[in-house]
């Protein structure tokens, strides 16, 4: 395949990507479509990295980087997300009108 | 041709978990899609030649983060209900945004000219122990910055999900 | 040595980092925690201003740049970590067991905004951006109420993770154009010829326009302005505001030789520009919530500052380098007294600062002095800092673009002026006075008299923004 | 002493003694006054020194540098502002004194004489500025400082609301200045006004007429606004809601008058720009026309000298635009003496009796203040242009300059405004002097001396100035001219006629103390309503202000909040307990910013 290919493929991604994160009203959803987004930015690195660029170790350690923060953004919003729900879980009437007031 | 066949079905894997995870309405499903998708990309990765990120990928990626998603769903929703009435509209829009979005990026890219290499880099360059001397050289602040990002994170994490005390204040 | 000497704000941020995780782990007191964040306030200063005309690459070449752009920043921001920390003296609004860590996290994105202004390199930036965004992604759900926290938590981190995965998607372009990740190796000559790399450039600047509350990726802002705890927006619109617009400088420099021929990202800023302006100003006339105006008020200015970028001279980088740090001011002289009045109430409209001056009169009169900044009056340096911004601008011909912000300057006049009818001329509903420890009365003081300063002596303001600016460009 | 040092001592004295008594006097009111009076003092003399002085070239000292831009500040020391700064320091002067009787029992009275204090700083520095940037940020001051003043009452929400529409309404006309001044900073680079004004060198030289005119308009927008001119001049009496002092200051003799200082500072460029002073001409007169009658019909003696004031300064414009620099300049210190004379007179009054009704503190027995009761007299005819008093000269300058020029129908206008001047002017003094019902007994007491002083000083000035008319001319170097007496017949003639009905409705024994303009049922509504221009703005501009607002709002209410709502019933309704975002707006915004992004990165590809 050639790199326009790849780059192709990636702008798939990445557009499915936006589609969950835009059309979904589950945070979790969410979540994984911006995880496809962010994955669709690696395809693109690993694919520069084969094709463009002469010492290939920076677009794998670009990627590997990305892995890693992508597992602490995770954590985090997954936190976030227990938080809500708890909070909503144990909700009572009172609540939803300081809520909504 | 073999090797041409297999890195089609990657990308399958890519393009079809990509759209089961943008489009289903079940969770566990647009979870199982972001694995095929992931397991897809690190096909790829391997076929760009790079195998340590691909078992990266396979590892941190799939092994952990897609799992850690799972677990959040367990702990937050409840499998049985049935899922939330589809917003058609919204739906649309976000599929309108994303296929301007592809239009555009797709036409630029085919329009670009990138100066590519005639034939990749040697096999020493794309060795492990190449990044791992990148790693401790090159990037060493940026090392040292995602160890410390993942120390925020965790601690991030248990803070933020730790169940609250009941209110001192009010 | 050499080499830490140049790194030592940041070292010394790291280092205090640690002994404040240790203060939490320990389950030491608010009080001493607090004191020790104060302290490592003061440290992280008085190393900023030894590097400050310091000169050096303290790791791989390319990788990392002190000069002195970036330590004057860094210095801004050590300042802005010290006032927040000063600010969140009893952070009623954050949840109890979280108070240990907010001046952990707060010095820790403090370290990443560091090094975000002085990253050279693509993958160094980018974690620096995610250093300094988690923590404050993780102190927005820090509530007290889980749910409001929970809510606001969720929109601005899904809103900044969606925003960095479009930079990252950007930056990728970036790296496939030059092949390389280097600024230094970023030419434009080549690269004007490659639409690919403006589509690399615009979605990178994208998630860096998220940071600052820019059009259009604003609309993060009021949401979480309106409920995020108080001392959090505190370092959010202040701290992070100055990172931002360094980093905007930074970036947007290495366009500067020819920049404005090239012309594509000039217009587009010149869009952004005019639209958050007039957005932001159309929609805080509606406002009643306090921190919400203020929001709006945010993507205003950033709109002003955005007008000065778009000229890509060293004039007009000097300006928005120096609006910067006046806006820090500014910006701060309102949060603080937010934070001093309601420090129980989660929510600040407009009627909780009515008859403030009979509540507390120098807090009320560091907020008029704060809203002079914001709207623009001349003993402030609103007014000079607004006039260098627009002058860039003219400077470039752009007459109706100026034109457009003065009479947005003039509507904004309208909504802090509610504000100050409220704090002068209506009742209090309760009497209970509000009386700001020493140490908060000092910092207001320091506050409005930077503000005062810099209005009426911009001289030497000026003169360090255009050497840190001459340092970007060259 | 140098110039530089007396005209430091004229500036900054004020801002000391301001930043002295703001910080350290907060407890002790007298001492606090006793010092802005003291460097009052120092400001009026050092005032004088300059005036005695002459004309020097301007100081100039660099503020600010950077590249080819530079920022200074300094002084201009030409007629106009020695003479001009003379007055601001003189009726400063006599105001604050007259305010130790008038505010003696008020609570804060160190922040008043504080504000005071910075006002003149603010006008002075105003009146002397060399550069067009310092001129600016010195008219926002002054703008600022009456906006503390005008509502230094804030417990009064009428206070509170005028000082809001001041500040508004002005700032609406700072907009335009500002404009204009950057237009300037864009095509000359340049804010150095003597170069600006040079004939030969200057800004009329360097642009096309066109743009010459779009700047002066620009900059007449500011001097509508400050200096109250028809659309932007309802701020002005509503103003009068701060105490008396403060609008025998700002609304007589400085800050209003800043706007006609503007215009005399920059009258060759207006001059160069034949239309708009052909635009100045009209509003000018207009305004006059417009100030009169409603001052005709209104019973409250401080709105009365508040329309007044506002129908003055369009005469002032209105010789500035004619092409008489001398006859505005003329206009505009006679004018500051006596109508702050007027309106020391009103407030004493106002001290004495309580009430801003001129019929009441007629039958309360308004004429047994002597002294006061001459003083509006003599003021009042000053005003009317009762030969040989100060407005009389002045006035007739006007006339001339216009009869001179050719500009009959305005001529005829300003004929129109100068008699009702003088028919509410002596309806003024005779609804005092003559009462409808002898005042039941006598409560009142004599005027303080330190109110009495002040009046009597300003008395003698607007008897005496009137002749120094050749001085003044001679100060801007003019040779003043001498007109034919055939002119001031008419001049004299409308005034006669004006306090002659003023006298029939008014003033004679058995008068029916109604303005003959009430037979005229419909304009006498009209006047009285002040010619509904308050109520247009409320349907027109308020209105819109308002929809806008209540749109935004509603999309708050029904797109975000809404979602709040959506977010906590859904879960109620259908049990999901998932956690979902926070209602499709958010969302919303992220797909329309993508969007944007695609498009602006087409448009760069299709290049």
């Amino acid at each position: 395949m050639t790199l326009e290919s790849y780059l192709l493929v990636g702008a798939a991604l990445f557009s499915l990507g936006l589609i969950g994160a835009l059309s979904h009203r589950n945070l979790i959803a969410v979540l994984i479509g911006i995880e496809l987004m962010m994955n669709a930015a690696s395809l693109n690195l690993m694919a520069f990295n084969r094709f463009v660029v002469t010492d290939p170790t920076t677009g794998q350690i670009f990627v590997l980087i990305i892995i890693g923060l992508a597992a602490a953004e995770v954590a985090i919003f997954l936190s976030i997300i227990l938080r809500i729900y708890r909070a909503y879980h144990d909700i009572d009437a009172e609540k939803l009108t300081k809520l909504s007031g | 041709m073999l090797e041409q066949a297999v890195i089609y079905t990657f990308v399958a894997f890519v393009l079809i978990g990509g759209g089961l995870a943008a489009f289903s309405r079940q969770i566990l499903y647009a979870i199982i899609g972001l694995g095929i998708s992931l397991l897809g990309l690190a096909g790829l990765f391997l076929n760009l030649g790079s195998p340590f990120v691909a078992a990266m990928q396979v590892l941190i990626y799939i092994g952990g983060i897609t799992v850690a998603i799972v677990f959040a769903m367990m702990l937050s929703i409840a499998m049985s209900i049935r899922p939330p009435d589809p917003d058609a509209r919204k739906l649309g829009f976000a599929i309108a945004c994303a296929v301007i979005f592809f239009g555009a990026v797709a036409h630029l890219i085919r329009g670009a000219q990138f100066q590519q290499i005639a034939s990749p880099a040697s096999e020493k360059a794309w060795s492990v122990g190449a990044l791992g001397h990148a790693l401790l050289t090159h990037y060493n602040v940026v090392f040292e910055t995602l160890s410390l990002v993942l120390l925020l994170a965790i601690i991030g994490a248990i803070l933020i999900a730790r169940k609250a005390l009941p209110k001192e204040n009010s | 040595m050499e080499n830490a000497i140049l790194f030592a704000p940041e070292l010394i941020c790291l280092l205090m980092g640690l002994v404040l995780f240790f203060c939490t782990v320990l389950n030491w007191s608010y009080r001493t925690t607090r004191g020790i964040a104060i302290a490592s306030g003061i440290a992280m200063i008085a190393a900023c201003l030894w590097t400050l005309s310091l000169e050096g690459e303290p790791f791989f070449p390319g990788i990392y740049a002190i000069d002195f752009f970036s330590q004057l920043i860094k210095t801004a921001l050590a300042v802005g970590f010290l006032f927040v920390v000063i600010a969140s003296a009893n952070p009623l609004t954050v949840d109890r067991n979280g108070w240990l860590e907010v001046p952990l996290f707060f010095i820790f994105s403090t370290l990443g905004m560091m090094m975000m202004v002085s990253a050279t390199e693509l993958l160094t930036l980018y974690v620096a951006m995610e250093l300094a965004a988690y923590p404050v992604y993780i102190v927005v759900a820090l509530h007290r109420n889980a749910d409001i926290g929970g809510e606001s938590a969720a929109k601005y981190t899904v809103q900044g993770m969606a925003a960095s995965a479009i930079s990252l998607y950007g930056m990728s372009f970036l790296f496939g154009t030059f092949g390389s990740t280097y600024f230094s190796d970023i030419s434009i000559p080549h690269a004007a010829t490659q639409p690919i790399f403006y589509l690399g450039l615009l979605l990178t600047l994208a998630g860096f326009f998220f940071k600052l509350g820019a059009f259009p990726f604003h609309f993060w802002a009021p949401d979480t302005y309106e409920t995020a705890p108080h001392p959090v927006i505190t370092f959010i619109a202040t701290v992070s505001k100055v990172a931002a617009i360094g980093i905007l400088c930074r970036l947007l420099s290495l366009a500067m030789p020819g920049g404005w021929e090239s012309g594509h990202a000039q217009t587009a800023l010149m869009w952004a520009s005019v639209i958050a302006m007039s957005l932001g100003n159309l929609a805080a006339l509606a406002q009643k919530d306090l921190k919400r105006l203020l929001g709006y008020s945010t993507v205003a200015h950033a709109g002003y500052v955005l007008l000065a970028l778009q000229t890509f001279a060293e004039w007009g980088l000097t300006a928005a380098l120096f609006y910067a740090i006046g806006y820090f001011a500014m910006s701060f002289a309102c949060f603080l007294v937010i934070c001093e009045i309601g420090r129980s109430e989660d929510r600040i409209t407009i009627d909780s600062v009515s008859g403030l001056y009979k509540r507390a009169p120098f807090l009320s009169f560091t907020l008029l002095i704060g809203l002079f900044g914001l709207i623009g009056l001349p003993p402030t340096v609103g007014f000079v800092g607004k006039w260098f911004l627009f002058s860039a601008a003219l400077q470039r011909g752009q007459f109706y673009l100026v034109l457009i912000a003065a009479i947005n300057a003039a509507v904004a006049l309208y909504y802090y002026l509610l504000i100050i009818r409220q704090l002068y001329w209506v009742e209090p509903a309760t009497q209970n006075t509000i009386k700001p420890t020493p140490l908060i009365a000092v910092t207001a003081m320091a506050t409005i008299i930077l503000v005062i300063a810099m209005g009426t002596l911009p001289g030497p303001f000026w003169d360090l923004a255009a050497r840190a600016a001459r340092a970007l460009i060259s | 002493m140098d110039t530089l040092t007396l005209i430091l001592l004229t500036t900054i004295s004020p801002l000391a003694c301001f930043i002295i008594a703001i910080i350290f006097l907060v407890q002790q009111p007298r001492a606090a006054q006793g010092l802005v009076l003291f460097g009052s003092a120092v400001s009026l003399l050092s005032a004088i020194g300059l005036l005695a002085q002459g004309p020097v070239e301007p100081l100039r000292f660099l503020w600010f540098q950077s590249g080819a831009i530079q920022l200074q500040f300094g002084f201009i020391l030409d007629g106009p502002s020695l003479m001009f700064g003379v007055v601001v320091a003189f009726i400063t002067a006599c105001i604050m004194l007259y305010s130790i009787g008038y505010m003696a029992h008020d609570p804060s009275k160190t922040r008043y004489f504080a504000m005071l204090s910075f006002f003149a700083w603010s006008m002075l520095s105003f009146v002397y500025a060399v550069d067009l940037l310092q001129s600016f940020i010195f008219w926002e001051l002054v703008g600022l400082s009456s906006f503390f003043l005008i509502g230094f009452w804030f417990e009064k929400p009428e206070a509170a609301g005028a000082a809001r529409k001041a500040f508004l309404m002005t700032r609406v006309g700072d907009v335009g200045l500002f404009i204009g001044i950057l237009l300037i900073l864009q095509l000359v680079s340049n804010f150095d006004i003597p170069s600006l004004l040079d004939p030969q060198t200057g800004l009329s030289t360097q642009v096309s007429p066109g743009i010459l005119n779009a700047i002066t308009l620009l900059i007449f927008i500011g001097i509508m606004g400050k200096s109250a001119q028809f659309p932007l001049h309802t701020w002005l009496p509503d103003a009068m809601e701060g105490p008396t002092p403060v609008s025998a200051l700002l609304h007589s003799a400085t800050m209003v008058a800043a706007g006609v200082f503007l215009m005399i500072r920059l009258h060759p460029l207006f001059m160069a720009a034949q239309d708009t002073a052909l635009i100045v001409l009209s509003i000018a007169t207009f305004t006059a026309i417009l100030a009169s009658t409603i001052a005709m019909v209104d019973t409250d003696i401080k709105k009365v000298l508040a329309y007044s004031s506002i129908s003055q300064l369009g005469f002032m414009l209105m010789a500035l635009a004619a092409g008489s620099l001398f006859a505005g300049v003329f206009h505009l210190i006679t004018h500051a003496v006596f109508k702050a004379l007027l309106f020391l007179c009103s407030g004493i009054y106002i001290h004495a009796y309580h009430t801003n009704s001129m019929a009441e503190i007629g039958r309360s027995g308004g004429r047994r203040l002597k002294a006061t009761t001459i003083g509006l007299i003599i003021g009042g005819a000053a005003l009317s242009g009762v030969p040989p008093l100060a407005g009389f000269w002045s006035k007739e300058e006007i006339f001339a300059q216009l009869g001179h020029n050719g500009f009959n129908i305005y001529m005829a206008g300003a004929f129109l405004a100068a008699f009702l001047t003088a028919y509410y002017t002596f309806r003024m003094i005779f609804l005092i002097t003559k009462p409808d019902q002898a005042p039941a007994s006598d409560h009142s007491h004599p005027e303080p001396l330190n109110m009495k002083a002040p009046v009597l000083i300003l008395t003698l000035g607007a008897i005496a100035l009137g002749f120094f008319g050749s001085n003044i001319a001679h100060g801007l170097g003019l040779i003043p001219q001498h007109h034919s007496v055939i002119l001031m017949i008419p001049t004299v003639g409308v005034v006669i006629l004006g306090i002659l009905i003023a006298y029939l409705d008014y003033g004679r024994d058995n008068a029916p103390r109604t303005g003959f303009i009430s037979k005229i049922a419909p304009l006498n509504t009209l006047f009285t309503n002040k010619w509904y221009i308050d109520e247009v703005y409320r349907v027109t501009i308020v209105a819109i202000t308002h929809a806008l607002s209540r749109i935004l709002h509603w999309i708050e209410n029904h797109v975000l909040d809404g979602n709040y709502d959506r977010f906590g019933l859904g879960i109620l309704r259908t049990g999901v307990k998932s956690t979902r975002i926070q209602g499709g707006w958010m969302q919303l915004y992220l797909g329309w910013a993508i969007i944007l992004l695609a498009v602006v990165a087409l448009y760069l590809g299709l290049q």
